[in-house]
């Protein structure tokens, strides 16, 4: 077919539509339906949550800073919680690493299930959402027992942890640990060897390594392209090199092999919470033991004078952070987080930045998906695992 | 990696500059002055013992009653040196940097986010925009002397239609040049 | 004769059917056609360029080479009711019918007109590849 | 001030023949099969979406079919934080969906502006669309958000056709 001239068409792919994870627009230059330029405009849901935490005290910007990735919220609080104690100088128990460890491979994990759902569902497979979710409510309901709360159960602080662990936590954590991988294989049955699904992923949205590594895609997305670059090996934190778990790389880069990653993550991260789970005694040291920081017992509080001093002055005045600037990074579940903090010595955080994998991933789209067609957008932008929440902040 | 190895590792590729170690707790921190950032970003990227190839962040802090003003923060990384580096560019109010987009294609939105946010000019960026707040907005709110509520009522007028070139000539009206 | 009531019948309770919703929903209906509402819809964005558009060419030549083969299917059906006593001699003549649309069939196919999926896209790639090289 | 018009459900008045009856039916049937419109901005739609998903079945009340378009949708719930740049884009959906509608505003951010009291966000989605209802929480539970759909379709037995 000689190639005829055509005019280029201009379809918004706006802020408002089912497959754009949030609020994220496309403006699309289509010859056909092989697209020519795209050009994402965000911001939807900026949030000011920069400017507000520099009103909060430190303690008070836990709440908001989990608001920022809502499908990563404890790893959120862990590298705001980390970044703030590293200013401070305090160093945590094992005791309380180890339940770090275990909160976050949680959150991980709940943040990949509603990736696969939403993912799953926007090739086709309408069904993988229910399947995906429905697994996802037995770790909100681990969040309900630790923090009564499903979804933003702040229970990482700085200094350490709210509380002890409740009582039939280390059940239902084991009952979960033990009935999820059988769930992945369901899942992988569903979608692996599928032929519509590898039809609509493979060598679709191809990202080369040192193109993610110049575009700063750290994150399951680099390692999708061979590179097997991992906080959690690279840079150890929370004793992560204490516990044996490698890491899953693939080397297409393109959306099928994010797929495979992503998936091959959740089984290691079953095997380091069984680990976590085996070291943590059901009680024991919940926080580390500076006074100006973690608040005393509340039995003490009525008991006892110099700790009712001691909880006022950490509730009403908070406690202040020596001036500098800290950035420790982990390994969100969309890639690298990490919050940049600067304190000027005052009870009030002077700037706090939070890294965002999304919003690298957004930045790269365009590069990535120009040539191919609308339904690639849509696969595309599923396998990169964008939230609009963390983009924006 | 620290900061001292780091500088003595440029001192060679990027003469005379005046590198400034800075404390910090987590990892090797240096002030670069500003004439010099993108050969010293180049030198960091492409030397055999740097080879810092991923661009992490690049965001700015308001230190509103000191001058110069602003501080704008590059945190790089270093897959295969397992290193980390952050560069630090003091900056005044009004001046510009000269952009590091050709270095690392990842600074091109980072650098609009802090333009957006801060006011901060980078020359020779293709397409300086805003990119969080709306594109007639006024002000740069995460200065310190922006307000942190600005009581104004939700604005919902938009045109119902926008023609294609209408589109493009608003974007290229919004993209800011060196002028001012 | 005797037949066709079964097809009025279907038809009546199609037509009413179809018939009643539509008017039910026009009578009980409240209406107030605002600008904004009869404006297109863009995703709460305002519409980039107009509905009225030059379309690619692709669409229409894919709508006309349907409409070819689907009418090829519709002779099959009258053929294959009176297939008893058409015998051989039917057989035969349908099947240089076919012989002449799969003509056009491997026409259309080697011209390029059926990939519509990534093979239109890794085309592209290529000759925009062979046109950098050249 | 965006007039919080209210948006007249009302029947063509020229019709003199529509009885309560008829009137009872026509409020049946809108509420017991609402169709939200997708307008989740951020963590309350994942609440929603889990709402929608097998645990918390909306569908036992007519609502799980979330239509992409709000052409096809009757109720729009507004989950999340609604930020400045996103009001016109809101305003604009709303005005496209055809009357009959109503609107949620799901969790405290988009009823006041929950806890980003800033520069970014519409302290509350009642500036730019009348609300019918509000739903509490940040992210509200998947129960109160469905209780709140109950009472929407309480508010709509109890209203004129």
């Amino acid at each position: 077919m000689a190639e005829l001239r055509t005019e280029t068409m201009t379809v918004n792919m706006g802020p408002q539509h089912p497959s754009t994870h949030g609020v994220l627009r496309l403006v699309l230059e289509l010859d056909g339906e092989v697209i020519q330029s795209v050009m994402p405009t965000i911001g939807y849901l900026h949030t000011g949550i920069e400017k507000t935490a520099e009103q909060k005290k430190w303690q008070q910007v836990i709440p908001l800073v989990e608001r920022m990735d809502y499908l990563g919220a404890q790893s959120n609080s862990l590298a705001y919680a980390m970044a703030v104690e590293k200013l401070l100088g305090l160093e945590m128990p094992g005791r309380v690493k180890d339940i770090r460890v275990l909160i976050a491979e949680l959150q991980r994990i709940a943040s990949h299930l509603i990736w696969l759902g939403t993912h799953a569902m926007e090739i086709g497979a309408v069904s993988m959402l229910f399947y995906a979710i429905r697994e996802r409510e037995l770790l909100l309901n681990i969040n309900e027992l630790i923090a009564g709360f499903r979804f933003f159960p702040s229970y990482i602080r700085i200094g350490g942890l709210r509380e002890d662990l409740p009582r039939g936590f280390h059940e239902s954590v084991n009952a979960f640990l033990d009935r999820f991988p059988a769930k992945i294989d369901e899942f992988e049955g569903l979608l692996t060897k599928n032929d519509i699904f590898r039809r609509r992923t493979q060598g679709v949205g191809v990202i080369t390594q040192d193109d993610a590594m110049n575009w700063g895609l750290v994150g399951p997305i680099l390692r999708a392209t061979g590179s097997d670059y991992d906080v959690r090996r690279y840079f150890p934190y929370l004793g992560y090199e204490t516990y044996t778990f490698n890491i899953p790389t693939a080397s297409e880069g393109d959306v099928y092999a994010r797929y495979r990653v992503r998936i091959a993550e959740m089984r290691e991260s079953v095997k380091i919470c069984k680990q976590a789970i085996s070291r943590i005694t059901p009680s024991g040291v919940w926080a580390c033991d500076d006074p100006r920081v973690v608040p005393p017992p509340k039995d003490k509080v009525y008991s006892e004078m110099e700790a009712l001093i001691q909880h006022f002055l950490i509730y009403s005045q908070g406690f202040t952070v020596p001036a500098g600037e800290a950035y420790v990074p982990i390994e969100g579940p969309r890639g690298e987080h990490g919050t940049y903090i600067v304190s000027d010595g005052t009870n009030r955080p002077w700037r706090v930045k939070m890294r965002a994998p999304s919003f690298m991933a957004i930045q790269s789209l365009p590069a990535v998906v120009r040539g191919g067609l609308i339904a690639d957008v849509v696969a595309v932008i599923g396998s990169t695992d964008v939230v609009m929440g963390d983009c924006d902040r | 990696m620290t900061a001292s190895d780091i500088i003595n590792a440029l001192a060679p590729l990027v003469p005379n500059a005046s590198f400034e170690e800075a404390s910090s707790v987590d990892f090797a921190t240096i002030y670069v002055p500003a004439p010099r950032l993108v050969e010293t970003c180049r030198a960091l990227r492409d030397a055999d013992g740097l080879r810092f190839t991923t661009i992490i962040e690049i965001t700015a802090a308001d230190y509103l009653p000191r001058q110069p003003r602003f501080e704008v923060v590059y945190h790089l990384l270093s897959i295969s040196r397992r290193a980390r580096v952050r560069l630090k560019v003091r900056v005044g109010e009004g001046d510009a940097l000269p952009t590091v987009q050709g270095i690392w294609k990842g600074a091109g939105w980072l650098e609009r986010e802090v333009w957006d946010m801060f006011g901060i000019v980078f020359d020779g960026h293709p397409d300086l925009r805003r990119l969080l707040m709306p594109e007639d907005w006024e002000g740069h709110p995460a200065r310190k002397d922006y307000p942190v509520q600005i009581h104004k009522t939700a604005q919902t007028y938009e045109p119902l239609e926008v023609s294609e070139n209408e589109f493009r000539a608003n974007i290229e009206r919004d993209r800011v040049k060196r002028a001012h | 004769m005797d037949g066709w009531l079964g097809v009025v019948i279907m038809i009546a309770l199609g037509v009413g059917f179809a018939g009643v919703m539509i008017g039910l929903s026009v009578l009980l209906g409240p209406r107030n056609p605002t600008p904004e509402k009869l404006a297109p819809y863009e995703c709460g964005m305002p519409a980039v360029g107009d509905a009225r558009e030059r379309h690619s060419v692709k669409f229409y030549l894919v709508a006309m080479i349907f409409l070819l083969f689907d009418i090829e299917i519709a002779f099959l059906y009258p053929w294959a009711l009176a297939l008893r006593d058409l015998g051989w001699f039917g057989f035969g003549q349908i099947l240089t019918f076919f012989l002449i649309l799969s003509v056009g069939y491997v026409y259309v196919w080697r011209k390029g007109l059926l990939d519509w999926g990534p093979a239109v896209v890794r085309r592209i790639r290529d000759q925009r590849a062979e046109r950098k090289v050249a | 001030m965006a007039t919080a018009e209210a948006h007249d459900h009302g029947l063509d008045p020229e019709l003199p023949l529509l009885t309560t009856t008829v009137e009872k039916v026509v409020q049946w049937a809108r509420r017991s099969a609402i169709w939200p419109a997708q307008f989740g901005l951020a963590c309350c739609a994942i609440e929603m979406m889990a709402m929608a998903a097998s645990r918390y079945d909306i569908a036992r009340f007519g609502a799980e079919v979330f239509r992409g378009s709000p052409r096809q949708s009757d109720l729009m719930i507004v989950a999340g934080r609604l930020s400045r740049k996103m009001a016109p884009a809101m305003r604009r959906v709303y005005d496209q969906m055809p009357d009959p509608k109503w609107v949620i505003s799901m969790g405290a951010c988009a009823s006041i502006g929950g806890v980003f009291d800033n520069y970014a966000i519409v302290q509350g989605v009642d500036q730019v669309v009348p609300v019918d209802v509000y739903v509490p929480g940040c992210p509200p539970r998947p129960e109160s958000l469905i209780y709140g759909i109950v009472q929407l379709q309480n508010k709509i037995a109890r209203s004129r056709a």
